[in-house]
């Protein structure tokens, strides 16, 4: 075994989203018995600890990586001292301006475009939206937020401030009653992180605001799920990091196996994010769980 | 000491007066029921920590301990459909079971506090995102416990549940450090601890004793939290918190060098905290200052505090030279060089 | 003799620390309304001895008999249950507590059955009548931090009567009382003996054990080396024992009378008593004795002429030129040092090796550009070690593995291995035994010999008198008076010392 | 001292053996540069913060140093095109400033250290996500500073450089700790503040000039680690990085009572630290231990050490005691009660 290649799937830092790819990997491991597949996680979510992850990895003679950056625009240098010395990836979050082979995941911008329609559709006559998150620094969050606000440019719909809670849950709901308290004028709350939507869903079901406040999600935490099939939800845009584990992988192998032709002239792939809404929430859930034998 | 909480609370009122007069809103009952909410939250566990502190030490752990405590509760209950209620005294054993560890650590091996539980810090967390796979831990939509809902999230007579545990706690730690042999023992180990153990008294006992109180209320707060944000993120859950913890306690006037400090003082730095956070996002200030307002409070206060108390001295000893000056106007002096 | 049948034992004690046998098959024993005289040169294992009867150390070997019942070793709850009280050396108060508190530590009255909650009602009318049998000025529920190093003394000694205890230990109990106090705290020993309790008492200073002792009993090096019956005990039989030989008498006279005024201090004010100017003048090769109570001032004095303090109002004159004291190196730069009163808080480096502890205060020499070399460092400490005959086998031997007399050495060294015009001595013999005192005394007039002048702070009379070319007494942070030669004695410095002027 | 030093020594090269025996790419001059790369990166603020330590002190704020003063080192560069190496002199003495008020804070105004850097840690990263508004400090696409690249990330001889910055600053603060007077003295203030102030040393300005050198050498270091990284995200960089620094200095020996440590055993302790995040990554240990293994293996280094010191002066005093016996088997007792 110790003479079949690894190739690495790095992500950007611990979370229940990543459990969606590793499905999507063990799944390709099982079409590629040649090659050993592995996902890691860097120790904390910043490029120092992602870089020295891969550098290590580098060192330890893994045959290729595709990478979700923590932060690709600084991370540019680190990126290409790894594409020089083997074939690199990136996933998730694009990296441009590097000599990597290929993206492939989806785009954050259209992504929030998507709840951005979903905004519109909550706040027919018009209202004030309120964005919480993470990390407001942090690529993915930008996009979607600007994904949010072009498609909202023009509309009565308006979104008036983004709260940020350094990836504190506890905060993360803490904002949101702060916020329920201090803005009754705003009737739609976005969370943009994985985990803001349900800390959302909590706090203004507490507050006995469901329904009066609309909700709209990203990702596909079970919480979120749950409100959209109860319709509290509006809805949640789901990518499919599932897609970005399977045909990562099988890319890859192809690539690292000789066949250059697998990567397209413009070397992005796109999975498109979905729209995940009363209509096809309970579907969409049956396969989730199926795939990751989640309870 | 009575002087010291008052100044406390004196500083809270007028923080408090302000945002009011900024936002109105701050009165709502929500709003005061939500701040209630998260002093409870934060505040059951300063109160271990104030203990911990009064001995001369310090556990830098309990951040940790809550991600790794709450995986635990939550694998109790989702995973081995544990019964909640003994779930939540299993957690209040586990955190005993660390407190006991780092007792030990700090009395029999002599080890440094500091020492002791930034490796629980760096330990307990690793464990706990080993256990979940760096994933998170959480309950299926729609999976509740009404009981243990009612117990952690509902409110009574609009008291959230949760201040009404920390002022419970509060109140019975408050009789155990001012009015118990033991508390006293506290302050004595905190004070001098081989004087202590002259005077007849086992003070790895009580040593160990705080540190196992500290993690029982750990225990405690840890599924109040885990509750509170319905599930647990291990890699970032409870990040810093033993900070609010220490910071809470401190500005509560216990002192790092031990023997130090109330539990009404710890009550109030835990208010505090908590009420500079809701003005953060109440009077719309970027959350990016949210940590430099707080910072910046804890050391405003504790300079002013340490400012004060040399003012006093220094008044108190002037008056008293003013009193001899007074009965000796013209002391017989006989001068011979 | 009172009580002839022991009711205490202890038999053939020994006790070693890592390097050290502290006890050496040791016997004690104590009968009711016995007052035993413990002496012993520094090191002797006095403390120790008495550690183990009070059960906070375990001897290594031997047998204790309390009552017929042997045991090996005592725990401190053992001990108190068999009624031994201790007064320790070192402080052992908790100044964050009252002084009820104090005294009842380990053992306070409770209410509330299995809750344990402290009865402080109980504990204030327990201690009041405690305080008023020593006549002090505190009150149950002063807090000990607003009390004086005397006061709190007292309260140990308070907190040992507490105990209705059969025997009282007292481990140098008068280190930091003056003679007032002194005489108070020997009356409480009298009484104590009348009503049938036995006290260990283990003191320095010599008088004090003529005053009360029925028997004495002489350690040195961790064995018994003899005892004296009450007919047998006088100053120069004790001696003998203590250091195997005899002791010149304390006074040396200058071999010059003294010179010009080296420092002089002008109405000086410090913090304490900022409305008292202190004026104060010491000659070149004199021993000047600054006698008063405790709390009188006279260390604020000394902590503002090293620059430690810094005095609201006054001036410093040294040879006659006036300089300015800001800091201790500024004192230190010009030849004014001091030897604090607490070697080991401000004296000091304990577990810092011999050397490098000399070399402290004057480490910029012993470097060439800015790198200190170890080797002059070293062969100046072993020449200071020879000049004052610290007793260590190595000068790279940590401070803390010697006798007080030796750490009191060292911390002379420090400063003699310098240019010293002034030296300010800050109780410069205390907890020091008799031997050493001497040794030290000598080093003084050397000194003084030597065109040094000499301010010796000292609450020890027999100090006081005995080695001073003057006196000077304070009063409340005034001087009160001077003494020449002529007049020294204990009833004059006590006069000035409480006020009064001398007729 | 040595004597510890040594036994780290032999620690780390049985660490190293049997990593290089489970995967011998350890070995690989890539693997060995990009670890050296590591230890230099995080070993030259484990110095200054060693100083710290050895006076008694406390530095808890350089992680967040690290984000201000990164976040500002950007801005010069990019913003104000300020030349780097002015900058970078700039960023040194922005460290040493901060290393002031510290300073001022816990020698003048008497705060204790843990209280003072706690702030610091909560105000400097408070204001360096304001100064970005919570994004990013980072450089464009393309903008390269050929002078600044090479002394920060190239190599001389396979060497990177951040490691022989890191050895120079080791050398130069090992002469500066062991063998100048103001190294002594900086022992002296952390063993007996209170003697060392009688001995004439200005114990205000030796305290502060350690939290000057801290914040010098963590200047210093923030540059090559934003180097690095290549850019600031505030609300992270930098986080938890104290706990590296006062992790490495108390295994390399440094007591956080004060007075105790020395320049090597900081090193080797920067080494086994990085060494151990890079045995986790090589070996295939899930990243979520990484931390538990940094924690397991300070707390065993530690208790092993104390457990040592215990074992040799019990010995010690055995054979003192064997000896003293032989030498007097029967002193001539007499006994007369
Ligand atoms: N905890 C300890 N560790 C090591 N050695 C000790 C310890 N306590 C005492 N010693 C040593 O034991 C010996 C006896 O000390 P002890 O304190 O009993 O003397 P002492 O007669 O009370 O002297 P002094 O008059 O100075 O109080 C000394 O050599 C001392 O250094
Ligand atoms: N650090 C201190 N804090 C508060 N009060 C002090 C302090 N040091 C001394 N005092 C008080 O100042 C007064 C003068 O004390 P000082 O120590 O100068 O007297 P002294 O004559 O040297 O007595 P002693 O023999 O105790 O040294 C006393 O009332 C004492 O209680
Ligand atoms: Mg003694
Ligand atoms: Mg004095």
């Amino acid at each position: 075994a110790a003479d079949k290649k690894t190739l690495a799937f790095v992500v950007n830092g611990a979370s229940d989203f990543w459990k969606n790819a590793e499905a999507g990997i063990k799944k390709a491991q099982g079409e590629l018995p040649d090659y050993n597949l592995v996902l890691k996680y860097p120790e904390q979510a910043t490029t120092a600890a992602q870089q020295r992850l891969m550098d290590d990895l580098v060192a330890s003679g893994v045959a290729s990586i595709m990478v979700s950056a923590v932060d690709p625009k600084t991370e540019t240098e680190a990126l290409n001292n790894i594409a020089t010395q083997i074939p690199l990836f990136t996933t998730d979050s694009d990296a441009p301006n590097t000599k990597r082979i290929a993206y492939i995941g989806s785009s954050n911008t259209a992504a929030g475009k998507q709840a951005g329609e979903l905004a519109l559709k909550a706040l027919p006559d018009g209202g004030k939206c309120m964005g919480f998150v993470g990390l407001p620094s942090a690529d993915n969050a930008r996009e979607r937020i600007e994904g949010v606000r072009e498609t909202i440019k023009g509309s009565k719909v308006e979104l008036v401030d983004i709260r940020a809670d350094d990836v504190d849950q506890a905060r993360a709901k803490r904002n949101v009653e702060d916020t329920i308290t201090a803005h009754p004028e705003v009737t739609c709350f976005i969370g943009f992180y994985s985990y803001n939507t349900p800390r959302i869903y909590e706090a203004v079901k507490e507050a006995g605001q469901l329904g009066k406040i609309k909700i709209v999600g990203f990702d596909e935490d079970p919480v979120t799920l749950g409100g959209v099939k109860e319709g509290s939800i509006i809805g949640t845009v789901v990518q499919q990091p599932y897609e970005w584990g399977y045909q990562g992988m099988k890319l890859m192998a192809k690539y690292v196996g000789g066949d250059k032709s697998v990567i397209p002239a413009d070397p992005i792939i796109i999975i498109p994010t979905k729209i995940i809404d009363s209509t096809n929430v309970d579907s969409f859930w049956a396969e989730l769980k199926q795939r990751t034998g989640a309870k | 000491m009575l002087k010291k909480d008052l100044g406390l609370f004196i500083l809270i009122v007028v923080v408090a007066a302000v945002v009011a007069f900024l936002n109105p809103r701050f009165l709502s009952p929500i709003n005061l029921s939500n701040t209630a909410n998260q002093v409870g939250l934060f505040g059951i566990v300063s109160i271990g920590e104030g203990f911990v502190i009064i001995t001369g030490g310090i556990d830098l752990s309990v951040g940790s301990q809550f991600a790794l405590l709450g995986v635990l509760f939550i694998d109790l209950l989702v995973i081995y459909q544990v019964h909640w209620a003994i779930a939540l005294l299993m957690m209040v054993a586990g955190g005993m079971m660390l407190g006991t560890i780092h007792g030990f650590l700090v009395t029999r091996m002599r080890m440094q506090p500091f020492v002791v539980t930034l490796c629980g810090l760096l330990i307990y967390r690793g464990v706990a995102r080993y256990i979940t796979g760096d994933g998170n831990a959480g309950f299926a939509f729609g999976e509740t416990y009404p009981w243990l809902d009612l117990l952690t999230k509902g409110k009574s007579f609009g008291v959230p549940h949760t201040f009404i545990a920390f002022a419970m706690v509060a109140i019975l730690m408050g009789i155990v450090l001012h009015r118990t042999v033991f508390g006293r023992y506290l302050f004595a180990v905190g004070k001098n601890e081989e004087a202590a153990r002259y005077s007849g008294i086992n003070t790895r006992r009580v040593i160990s004793a705080a540190y196992i109180i500290c993690g029982a209320l750990t225990g405690l707060a840890s599924v109040f939290m885990t509750m509170y944000v319905n599930g647990v993120t291990p890699s970032v859950h409870g990040n810093f918190y033993e900070l609010y913890a220490i910071a809470a306690a401190v500005l509560g006037g216990c002192s790092l060098r031990g023997g130090e400090g109330s539990v009404l003082g710890i009550v109030l730095g835990s208010i505090l905290l908590q009420l500079l956070q809701n003005l953060v996002n109440l009077l719309g200030i970027p959350s990016s200052l949210n940590f430099a307002v707080m910072g910046g409070v804890i050391l405003i206060g504790v300079l002013a505090d340490q400012q004060l108390v040399r003012y006093r001295r220094w008044a108190t000893a002037r008056s008293a030279a003013a009193r001899l000056e007074e009965a000796a106007p013209s002391a017989a002096v006989k001068q011979s060089a | 003799m009172p009580g002839a049948v022991p009711f205490l034992e202890l038999l053939s004690i020994s006790k070693t620390y890592p390097g050290v046998v502290a006890l050496r098959d040791v016997s004690l024993s104590a009968a009711t309304g016995e007052v035993i005289g413990l002496i012993g040169e520094n090191g002797a294992g006095k403390s120790t001895l008495m550690r183990v009867l009070g059960g906070v150390v375990a001897p290594s070997k031997g047998i204790i008999r309390i009552d017929g019942a042997e045991s090996a070793s005592l725990t401190v709850n053992e001990a108190t249950a068999a009624g031994i009280a201790f007064v320790h050396q070192e402080l052992n108060l908790f100044d964050n507590l009252d002084v009820a508190a104090n005294v009842f530590i380990g053992r306070e009255p409770l209410w509330g059955g299995p809750l344990k909650f402290v009865d402080r009602k109980a504990m204030y009318a327990r201690v009041q009548p405690l305080l008023d049998r020593l006549n002090v000025d505190f009150r149950p529920d002063t807090s000990v931090s607003e009390l004086s190093i005397a006061q709190q003394q007292l309260l140990e000694i308070a907190k040992a009567l507490s105990f209705d205890a059969r025997l009282v230990i007292m481990d140098e109990p008068t280190s930091s009382l003056t003679l007032t106090e002194t005489s108070r705290l020997l009356e409480v020993v009298a009484s104590l003996k009348a009503s049938g309790v036995s006290v260990i008492f283990i003191s320095h200073r010599l008088n004090e054990i003529e005053q009360c002792a029925d028997r004495v009993v002489v350690l040195r090096d961790g064995c018994t080396v003899g005892a004296l019956d009450r007919q047998q005990i006088n100053h120069d039989a004790m001696i003998r024992l203590m250091i195997g030989r005899d002791l010149k008498s304390l006074y040396v006279p200058p071999a010059a009378p003294p010179g010009s005024s080296m420092l002089d201090i002008e109405a000086m004010r410090t913090s304490t008593y900022p409305e008292q100017p202190v004026s104060l003048s010491v000659r070149k090769g004199e021993i000047l004795g600054l006698a008063g109570l405790i709390g009188s001032g006279r260390t604020e004095l000394a902590r503002a002429v090293f620059g430690i303090d810094h005095p609201s109002a006054g001036a410093i004159r040294l040879e006659g030129q006036p300089i300015v004291v800001g800091s201790p190196r500024d004192a230190i730069d010009r030849g004014i040092y001091l030897i604090p009163e607490d070697r080991k808080r401000s004296g000091l480096l304990l577990d810092v090796s011999i050397t490098e502890n000399i070399s402290l205060p004057d480490l910029a020499s012993y470097a060439r550009a800015t790198l200190v070399r170890a080797s002059t460092e070293i062969a100046n400490a072993e020449q200071q070690r020879r000049r004052l005959r610290i007793k260590v086998p190595d000068v790279g031997d940590p401070v803390s593995t010697l006798s007080g007399g030796n750490q009191q050495k060292v911390v002379l060294a420090k400063w003699l291995s310098m240019r010293p015009r002034v030296i300010i001595f800050d109780e410069p013999t205390r907890g020091v035994d008799v031997g050493s005192k001497s040794e030290i005394y000598e080093i003084m007039r050397e000194l003084a010999d030597a065109g040094v002048a000499i301010l010796m702070i000292s609450s020890d009379m027999e100090e006081v008198i005995g080695v001073s070319d003057r006196i000077a007494v304070m009063h409340e942070g005034r001087i009160s008076g001077f003494l020449d030669r002529d007049d020294f004695s204990e009833r004059n410095v006590l006069k000035l010392a409480v006020g009064s002027t001398i007729s």
